[in-house]
């Protein structure tokens, strides 16, 4: 199934037959809400889940559905209800834990990393664990130094974890219900900025596979690897570029693990340039190991070295004319690309 | 801090009564008057960000001035302490200034980070504070680690690990407080009970009895009204004392309740507290309300002293939001510094 | 796992004494057949060990069995257990078969695991092992999990979680053992107190009173001899029986002893415990001489049972090894298997 | 200082004048030991680190030089007591944690990225935290999945954070003083499996600076970038390729974070084939940033893709024959290179 073009950041006038406009936030609530009705074993855990629905309010309504033996509000104790989550995952229940910044999973790394990530192939195939963690990513929400980290390349970086990054309402609820469905640990990163953005979704049933990039714009001259919350700004760098004779291929891979290596590959042998952007710091981050495959796979195909925007490597200051120096933007996209076209 | 030497400024020589009276009024004053600071302090933060003058969010410590107050006084100023997300209270009543404190709030080049840590993460270590912390129970390894230090050193200082009801979720207090009564380290753990995590009351969140948690680790534990800040200094000034003797550590459990949301955004509150409930709280159990009376009863201080200070306080709030709003932001070329040391 | 159906081979039909006598004595001799079971196999790995046939390191539960066998006594076969890097005994008492758990201790492809989990992983659901876990602690939550999953599934299971002492240092553990206490599940956290946490002794880790913690988080507690399996047995099927009513988590507290070193490569060990500790808990405080002392003081058993368990249980043990011995390595294919389900 | 030229494998028959031969063990424990006795603030704090000296007996004697006031056995509280740590350094010592397998690192995770690693900055320079976090890295032990890690690549993704992977006890001794004396949290990691590797070091007092790549052996024909454990498997390669005709340089970064690209980048253009090798899971691990670090700076100058060599990408299996086959040989190293240089 493949989404209508319609413009996903300002609100259409009329969606077309068989498909809504809804933000990120809702796509998010009614993955939810269908996966725990098709399937009692899903249940939610975390942190003001239940009434408050998350400070997001991401979430509110499901307590009043679900009730609250499967909207379970928890003490401020991520290692432990993650713990409890992987527990409830190995014996017959399909949980979905809650760590409302992504910061805070530094709080549950054994469980998530030592425990989820291993139990499979440590018990020799015979136990596994289908944990889905939703977490949230994203900086420049004047949050500072320990509730703006993207930390998803930790978790892409070990086997036996899943990664999925939506960028977009229509991928957000099709590939959270992918992630519930699967029997691996999958961390589900939500850019805490995006909850508001707008765009269509069907009217009915669907899923997104894992592993398949998605193609977000097609162009022929540059290609711009996004992912997440920096998928948006590609898309607007690659409207600047239009006007400046540069036509951008916008490629969201959706999942950094697994990750669609063909689908870059490919793209980057028909454009020979490549950037990558990812919110996450830049040093050893998702763009290091993006731009690697890519740099390997299209090798005798490339014009120019690939290229790489991450997020500054320091720490989220809170001051805003310093948060919004450390996250690529459209700006920043475009000068990196006119460089490497050969237009400055 | 208190000042602890006073001077009468009146003309005969007092009398040894006199004198210890005119030294309890000024000491309790003196609290009253940081207590105030912090609540207009937070009024002011408030109004900050309904005029969206300030970036991002803050948690309020209003309602709450009796328990950093009334600690703090039992410190010295080279005492250390640790804070929290709700930490402008701490932060002030350890001696920060409030012109640059509202500077960092604003993201300002004067505040006390230089504009990096905001709200969340107010640290001066001139006045001993090392830091507020975003990590709900962050700091309980950094201040046991600091009373370690004090230890090792032999330097006679202590320190307070200020965390909310809500820190108890967290598996790392257990793992310190044990560490604190093994090597009978010199810090003090208070806890701002204020009964709720966020939106949920922690009798949701919290199993057992909250005082047996610190006591079964061998740890020193006392419970007091958060909001009678004679009450929280008393105990402070034991805790400390004992603590500075080398009789190992503490935990302080005050009573108290925040009279605001979460943070300033939370508005629609009903849905997790009542407003009688909040009603209740504001019109009994005000720590400024509360001091005030008892000076009053106690013939300490009268309506003069009260305006006098609310003037004085109001002066400072008003001249540091000033500031603040005046102040540069940092330099672009700032961010990329501090990184290391 | 304990058969709770006997029959006797006995000629005339039994007196209604004599059959409750013989039920008796059958199953304590069970009992007495799997820590002896646990004792030889440990015995076995060390040898393995110590001819250099065993990959890596093991931690031999030998001097410990009362606890596993008399808590697994208590439990169906579909309860859970969690284990921890000391977990051959729990391993075994709850059902598992000797062949394949030495084969998994060598690494071979019938190993329960399939040879990539090892001593300090080994797992076996068909039993209701969900794993040793070789993170101290790790499995706090996995067993609370575990807990709610019975709990919402109503399927009147409950769940174990075995841990040392030393565990008692994980701020995990605290974390669990509260929303246990809150949301009333069916688990069981048996601390198996060996006075050590691997070269240290346990009076320098772990501050005030060990029983007071788990009752701070309002968890029903109770303190038992770990060497003697009676009584082991008879506390956890009080406190099995409470949590499938529905009556909320427990924490049993068994004082044992680990005979041989923290692990077989541990031979030294003089300067963190004297030999004369060790000869003393072997003399005196050996779980098989005491079950087998009762059994003779009781009339219950005689040498000549004692002799023909020990004749069984030493072929088994013989006829496991040399399963194992002989069993294939795993396809080095298998490397990549078993990332993702 | 550079070091004469013996054997760091092979125990040379007389170490010349000035020079000494030493475990990478005793380099450790000698480092930490002058460090002790010039400055009183240095104290160590971990399990079993006093009496014990650690299952690794790496620290066996400095309690008894030093007393238990300075060598401090901790339960087992990997967040706790690098908590401590932390208050320590922010408050005028200069501690050395002791996390014993790096595995363990997942415990202490908030502490280490979201307090030690960002106090300076969040306080506007003003706080600082001189911490060293001793741990380990390493497979091939038979510990199974939570006991043979190589996590590095976590913490050289963290602004803030410096990490240190001594493959040598000259680079052990200098790296582990420098970490002390350095005013940031440095993670320092040791290969379990090297501490019996001898080597020499200067009789008299040294350090080696951060940043400062290492050539361990010059060539020409391939530059081989190799970290921790894997400068032996590099160096064994190199002598296996030199029969073959191939002459590889082989270097050790020494530090992850600070990364000396220059001398990566420099290498690569003299060679034009680079092999990127390292302990770590290879997706999103360490080979990745170095790999995109050479192939941006060096990008005219290769006639190959830059290739990567980590560990497989599974959890760290128990069987030995299976685990064998999840870290980097020099035989798949001399494979590699030869199909890069075109001989195959
Ligand atoms: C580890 C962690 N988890 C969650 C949060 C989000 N959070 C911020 S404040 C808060 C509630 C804290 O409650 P309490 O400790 O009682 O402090 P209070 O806000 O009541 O002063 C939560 C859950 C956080 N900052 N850190
Ligand atoms: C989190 C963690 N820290 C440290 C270790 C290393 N370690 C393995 S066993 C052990 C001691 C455990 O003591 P205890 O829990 O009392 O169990 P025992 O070995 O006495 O049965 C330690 C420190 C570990 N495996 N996991
Ligand atoms: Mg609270
Ligand atoms: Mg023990």
């Amino acid at each position: 199934m493949s989404m209508p073009s319609a413009s996903s950041t300002a609100s259409a006038p009329q969606a077309p037959a068989g498909w809504r406009e809804i933000t990120l936030g809702q796509a998010i609530r009614e993955a939810l809400a269908e996966e725990m009705r098709r399937d009692s074993r899903v249940l939610l855990l975390g942190e003001d889940v239940a009434e408050a629905g998350t400070p997001f309010k991401v979430l509110s309504g499901l307590v009043e559905e679900f009730g609250a033996e499967r909207v379970i509000d928890t003490p401020i104790s991520e290692a432990g209800f993650t713990g409890i989550g992987v527990g409830l995952a190995m014996t017959g229940m399909r949980p979905v834990v809650d760590i409302m910044f992504g910061d805070f999973l530094t709080l549950a790394m054994d469980q998530i990393v030592n425990q989820a990530a291993k139990v499979h192939y440590m018990s020799g195939g015979k136990l596994k664990v289908p944990l889905v963690v939703r977490t949230t990513l994203g900086a420049t929400r004047r949050s500072a130094a320990q509730h703006s980290q993207s930390l998803h390349a930790w978790f892409s970086h070990i086997p036996g974890l899943k990664v999925v990054l939506p960028s977009t309402p229509y991928d957000a609820k099709g590939l959270l219900k992918t992630a519930i469905r699967d029997d691996n640990p999958v961390l589900f990163f939500e850019d805490k900025m995006m909850y508001q953005l707008r765009g269509l979704v069907p009217e009915g049933e669907y899923t997104i596979p894992f592993g398949v990039a998605d193609i977000k714009r097609e162009g022929s001259d540059l290609t711009i690897v996004a992912t997440s919350s920096m998928v948006q700004v590609a898309l607007a760098a690659a409207t600047e570029l239009e006007q400046l004779g540069i036509s951008a291929e916008v490629i969201d891979p959706r999942t950094t693990s697994p990750l669609d290596k063909q689908t870059l590959i490919e793209s980057a042998k028909k454009t020979s340039r490549v950037i990558v952007v990812d919110e996450g710091y830049q040093s050893y981050g998702v763009t290091a190991e993006i731009a690697a495959v890519i740099s390997e796979g299209a090798f005798y195909y490339l014009d120019a070295p690939v290229k790489r925007l991450g997020a500054l490597d320091v720490p989220v200051p809170f001051s805003p004319v310093l948060e919004d120096l450390t996250v690529p933007t459209p700006a920043a996209v475009v000068e990196m690309a006119k460089t490497l076209c050969g237009r400055v | 801090m208190v000042s602890e030497h006073i001077t009468s400024s009146e003309e005969r020589p007092l009398t040894r009564d006199e004198a210890s009276r005119a030294r309890e009024r000024q000491f309790w004053l003196s609290l009253y008057e940081q207590m105030l600071t912090i609540r207009l302090f937070e009024e002011q933060v408030n109004e900050l960000y309904m005029s969206a003058k300030m970036p991002g969010l803050a948690h309020l410590y209003s309602g709450e001035e009796a328990v950093a107050v009334g600690v703090c006084a039992a410190l010295r100023r080279d005492d250390y302490i640790t804070s929290t997300h709700r930490g402008h209270g701490h932060c002030l009543a350890k001696g920060a200034a409030v012109d640059r404190m509202f500077a960092e709030l604003l993201g300002k080049q004067p505040g006390y980070c230089r504009g990096k840590g905001g709200s969340m993460h107010i640290a001066d270590q001139e006045s001993g504070n090392l830091g507020a912390n975003a990590i709900v129970g962050g700091s309980a390894g950094i201040a046991t680690g600091a009373a370690l230090s004090c230890k090792r050193r032999g330097s006679g200082q202590v320190v307070v690990c200020f965390f909310g009801d809500g820190a108890l979720g967290q598996g790392l207090l257990y793992e310190a407080m044990n560490m604190a009564a093994l090597w009978q380290l010199p810090v003090i753990y208070v806890c701002e009970n204020n009964l709720y995590n966020e939106y949920t009351p922690n009798s949701e969140t919290t199993a057992g009895d909250m005082l047996a948690r610190p006591r079964a680790f061998g740890i020193h534990t006392e419970e007091v009204d958060g909001q009678d800040v004679r009450a929280v200094y008393a105990a402070a000034v034991r805790l400390v004392e004992r603590a500075r003797r080398g009789e190992g550590p503490a935990y302080l459990h005050c009573n108290t309740y925040r009279f605001y949301g979460h943070h300033v955004g939370d508005i629609q509150r009903s849905y997790y507290r009542s407003r009688e409930e909040e009603e209740w709280w504001k019109a009994q159990r005000d720590p400024l309300k509360l001091l005030g009376s008892w000076l009053r009863e106690q013939g300490l201080a009268e309506d003069s002293h009260f305006a006098e200070i609310e003037r004085r306080v109001r002066a400072l709030i008003e001249a540091g939001v000033r500031f603040a709003l005046e102040a540069p932001y940092p330099d672009p070329q700032e961010v990329a510094q501090h990184v290391y040391a």
